[in-house]
């Protein structure tokens, strides 16, 4: 008849290896292969720079809204990098760079944001799900790939994410229970930059960390700095040949912060301080990451502006592919917003199509018609 | 063949198909040991085992987000809620995502699951387990919703919403699990979603019903007989997508129709049924269509039940000012 | 009173109704030192505080979980869902419970929340930022639907449905939110909930619209002018309860029906007014009523929207049919 | 940059006072006035009795399915004594003996579970949500009342109820997360039986306890022996003066087990063991509490008795109250099914009830000829 404190076996840890200087904890230095480590920074460079792209074209009316991923590089391929290739990777929509590492064409982003279905397909060798909008709604989704990963004996891992804000959702609640009953091979990443739109943390939960909700479903939890591409490394690594092995899921928190607005609509100087957000920017995580790998001499400042050059390109190649495919007769289509919502088109169905092919034409009728007349124009 | 109830039958069609295929998994609060609040999953923890027969935590919307994942990676689940009164809790996930994956990939990824629960009055049963609001569902692009009204068809649609590509919510009407028997054929059997069946023929107006309410239907159009009427019935078997040329032809022969259906009225099935038919066969029509469906108030709790669902005095005084208009 | 848009309007209706009754408190997601990510918010935080406008924790559910039981405890929140393609998260507190509170205690507890969201297409959205599904909330019993089409009545109906009694899901428009300006008197002003309006009256057909949607309506209307075709508008304003008396005059007058919303057809108002329109005017129905209204698919992303949304052509052509029929 | 584990200020606790044999923890034992301890032996064998006699009542048919309560009469009561009469009561279904000590009547339950709606309706007096189906959204209406509280600077506090089931589903991350984010004065008591209906514990979540949950929204977590009230009493009379002095919720959990199936259409046999209900039957909280009583000197046995007399006759009243009120014109009246739906009768719904009247006319009319007739047929 005792009144005493339980014992609590998980313990919550915290970890950082890269610090905003460059400096790097020796001990704790993962042995990453120099290529690994270049391809690492060329991922999270043309996430970066596929980013301000986007940004621009945005301004410039030839991009929807979207969320932008400036800063979070290092959770993004941080965690990815780890993954095999017929491993899953599920992710909400901030993991820009570990999607393009993943090997999702740049064109796909853009057509996706540029309010095209094509965009969200993910390319055949691909085992990832598209960007979710509906906030920890992947999460189940990603329980249930491991679910089946178990039941087929499947060796493979899935690697999801989500934001501090969605880590309030009732879904992220009951995947994390159900990875964690099922055992299912599952690396849950909390991308925690501090902010759900302009809600600050303090307005999000009242614990100190995202990580140490992984005792609530007995799993390992633990915070890394978010900036810190080696942490995030080494913390997913962990997780991910746990989850492989067969012992379930994990919890990892990466805290980092955005480098931007929460999207092209979004004004941040409403609800964060400039004093906060040159702090943060002081962090952010490709600066110290070049230096480390030139610290290291896996790169030299010639091979940075080279890959510089590489990615740029990379990027331009690909704006004037989506904009291209943008303007084919396949993505026009306007067919394709009905043809793919069964497999089989129902009778119902096929009769509204019917009415969009005579929209369709009296369309194509009124364009002919004005094509004619400004010739027309012309001519006189 | 036995005879069997509709219990037995939607159980006999889980047994087959997790024989045929074994990507079908049974997944859901007390499938497992339990054999379901409904004796559903009867026989199917013991043969198949925890891998396939799979008792979750109490969580509706990851029940749904799970099968949408494992459906993602290679799976068939058979997902139940317990009771369609709690699908709600999950409708996020069927709204955003099992019915959007294969247009949101253009294809590329689909989501063969089957959402399956108990579902209606009538079996005087508390606050909560009464529901029946389809058209939640037939209001949602990309799922098909498969009501069952007897042993038979129940078998043979559940096999069809297994086999299909597509996510389908297959909702048994509780109030027939037990009502009565019906020979079903030795061999496995499908019937093919999206089609009516006539099941009564007749000249005089088109009764058109599904899941229990058809019990009604019928028993009002044999009463009907007695006065001479001869009503046609139509089971409606698929509320979306809906068969309406079975509804069309029936209806432009008949010149008259009256619907019943369990659920709520506003915007129920009905009144789609009364649209569709309003746009195929109008200059057929002789009199306005009428609607016995559920009123549009919560179910009530079972002592007044009866005031609420449809039964077969309704739909008789119905047809009649039909046949009287 | 300057003339404003709806945006404006909407903002406008909840400083007055914060400054005359403080047991009205606004909350929700960015809606307060943020204002609104549509700035509907705006100016509320800095003149009533983190006490009356709440920023909460992301979890639509238990904004409308919470704002039921601060109803309970005699407030009156105005929950805010950021888009609606996010309610269904909060559908089970919806569907269970503020629906349900007053018939469930036989009136001992009622519900008095307003949940709004902006609604709808039209404004080159991401996925799942333009979703119009208020047909399951109209298929919902013991719920309200307000839809406003314009500046001066998305105020006068917003004041209403904080005033009543009873949970109002109060949907708008956002392609509305800044397309156009109207003068507002300076004075408070409320609308009936339940009440359409006939915003132009004609002879010869009827169109009946909402929201976003009747600006196709209107613009159809007029464009028919110049072939001498006198339309009747109708601004149904509320979706539920709705209000078929002033549908079926005009019905009766014109004889002929095209309906306009944009929300998906399968089981959609539109259904629902033309099972009304067969039931109380048949007799003077000369055509079939048409619906012009969302496809029965998932709204597409916005490069092929134009092909989903209702248009004036669309309804022209419709118009016409049924006028030639 | 180093590997750190976090400090995390929460500690579970455990806490037993009077154990199966009704041994007594006199450091833990709380000091309650003699009145107040024969109160809450009452209620507690009041939600015994009523539950044992609406079983008997649905084996003969004159009751519908409802959950037995038998066996979480400790936690009920040990919570809910520690309430104000203006504070207020959420519970989930078990809570049987809770909802009577708070002035439901008796009739109320019975005609609830008897298929009408006139026993959800709380008395007048009385603060208290109904009995709530679906499970654990309750959860977020007693953070509601509770933030509105807050706002009306109300000195009140909520208690509310959920199992460990529900203790799966999102509203009660969300509910527990609101609560500590707003510093709502909630005490969440989760009445841990151990089964989801079938589902062990072991299958609902992976860690040990619900109460270690607390750690995931930085709020006092504590398990008792839910069998033993007096601690449930110590831990939730902590909670709810913490939550009336404005330091927000709490959450406890009483470990117990149901005596009964989950409800009448239930059959445990199919899921637990003969030996361990067997143990558990050894552990419930009637009998311990009583024999405290006796060790104690508040109630002898001749008072025991006569409190059982006393109460079999509160249930006998009510029983007979209930199936009287059954009958009555009122409760039978079928208009009251469409007549509160809204405070305001729309117009459709108007025309709904003028059907209705046609039908219940036709209803009345077949009777009177039933009756015409049968009065014949007694005459002939
Ligand atoms: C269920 C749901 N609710 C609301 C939104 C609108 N919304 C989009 S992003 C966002 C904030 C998300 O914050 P967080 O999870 O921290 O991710 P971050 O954007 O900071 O990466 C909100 C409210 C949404 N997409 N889904
Ligand atoms: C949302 C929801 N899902 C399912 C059910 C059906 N159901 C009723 S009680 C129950 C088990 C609840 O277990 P627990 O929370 O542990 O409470 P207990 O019955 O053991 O007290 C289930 C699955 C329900 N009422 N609500
Ligand atoms: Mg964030
Ligand atoms: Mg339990």
């Amino acid at each position: 008849m005792p009144r005493k404190v339980l014992e609590i076996e998980q313990k919550i840890e915290y970890l950082s290896i890269l610090d905003e200087n460059a400096n790097v904890d020796k001990e704790l230095e993962p042995d990453i292969p120099a290529e690994q480590l270049k391809s690492m920074y060329k991922y999270m460079l043309l996430g970066r720079r596929c980013d301000e792209r986007m940004l621009k074209m945005q301004r410039q009316g030839r991009l929807g809204t979207f969320p932008q991923s400036a800063g979070h590089e290092a959770i993004s391929i941080g965690s990815a990098i780890n993954l095999h290739q017929d491993d899953w990777h599920v992710p909400a929509y901030r993991e820009l760079a570990g999607m393009l590492y993943r090997g999702w064409p740049i064109e796909n982003i853009i057509l996706y944001w540029n309010g095209f279905e094509e965009g969200t397909a993910p390319p055949e060798h691909v085992n990832d799900l598209p960007i979710c909008v509906p906030l920890a709604t992947q999460l189940p989704h990603a329980v249930g790939i491991g679910m089946a990963m178990n039941y087929k004996k499947e060796k493979n891992v899935v690697m999801t994410y989500f934001g501090d804000g969605a880590s309030s959702e009732g879904d992220c609640h009951e995947a994390l229970n159900f990875a964690s009953v099922f055992k299912a091979p599952v690396v849950f990443v909390c991308l925690n930059n501090q902010y759900a739109i302009s809600v600050p943390l303090s307005r999000q939960m009242s614990c100190e960390t995202v990580a140490q909700r992984a005792i609530a479903y007995n799993m390992p939890g633990i915070r890394v700095d978010g900036n810190d591409v080696l942490a995030v490394y080494v913390a997913t690594k962990e997780a991910v040949e746990r989850a492989r092995a067969g012992y379930g899921p994990s919890l990892i928190e990466g805290l980092t912060y955005r480098l931007t607005p929460h999207t092209t609509a979004d004004d941040p100087k409403k609800y964060r301080s400039e004093a906060e957000t040159d702090e943060w920017a002081k962090k952010e995580p490709l600066i110290r990451f070049a230096k480390y790998l030139q610290n290291k001499g896996v790169m030299t400042a010639e091979d940075l502006e080279k890959m510089e050059a590489e990615v740029d390109n990379m990027v331009k190649t690909a704006v004037a592919k989506a904009e291209e495919m943008a303007k084919s007769e396949e993505l026009l289509n306007p067919f394709t917003i009905i043809d793919h919502v069964y497999a089989d088109m129902p009778q119902f169905l096929q009769e509204q199509r019917d009415e969009l092919a005579e929209l369709v034409k009296r369309e194509a009728a009124r364009k002919e018609k004005k094509n004619a007349k400004s010739e027309t124009g012309a001519r006189s | 063949m036995a005879e069997i109830n509709m219990a037995k039958a939607i159980n006999l069609a889980l047994h087959e198909a997790m024989d045929r295929d074994d990507r079908v998994v049974v997944m859901g609060e007390d499938v497992g040991q339990d054999e379901g609040v409904f004796r559903i999953t009867e026989g199917l923890f013991a043969k198949f085992g925890d891998d396939r027969v799979i008792d979750t935590p109490l969580a509706e919307a990851a029940i749904i987000g799970t099968a949408i994942g494992m459906s993602i990676n290679g799976m068939k689940p058979v997902a139940e809620i317990q009771f369609t009164g709690f699908d709600y809790y999950a409708f996020h996930q069927i709204e955003s995502h099992a019915s959007r994956f294969r247009n949101r990939t253009r294809g590329r990824i689909h989501i063969p699951m089957v959402m399956r629960a108990p579902y209606g009055g009538g079996i005087r049963a508390l606050e909560h387990h009464s529901e029946s609001r389809e058209t939640y569902y037939v209001h949602t692009p990309g799922l098909k919703v498969v009501i069952p009204s007897g042993p038979r068809n129940a078998r043979a649609l559940l096999h069809s919403s297994i086999q299909d590509p597509d996510p389908v919510i297959y909702l048994e009407p509780k109030a027939c699990y037990r009502l009565f028997r019906e020979e079903v054929p030795d061999k496995m059997e499908t019937l093919p979603i999206g089609q009516a069946q006539v099941v009564k023929e007749g000249e005089d107006l088109t009764l058109i019903s599904y899941g229990a309410s058809l019990r009604a239907a019928l028993e009002a159009a044999e009463d009907m007989e007695d006065d001479g009427i001869q009503a046609e019935v139509i089971d409606l078997l698929t509320v979306s997508p809906m068969d309406h040329k079975t509804i069309i032809k029936s209806v432009m022969k008949t010149g008259r129709a009256v619907i019943v259906h369990e659920g709520q009225r506003n915007c129920g099935i009905g009144a789609e049924i009364i649209a569709r038919i309003n746009e195929h066969a109008f200059l057929y029509l002789e009199a306005p269509i009428k609607r016995v469906t559920g009123l549009d108030i919560p179910i009530p709790y079972f002592s007044k039940e009866r005031y609420y669902l449809p039964d077969a005095e309704r739909v008789v005084i119905a047809c009649k000012e039909t046949l009287n208009f």
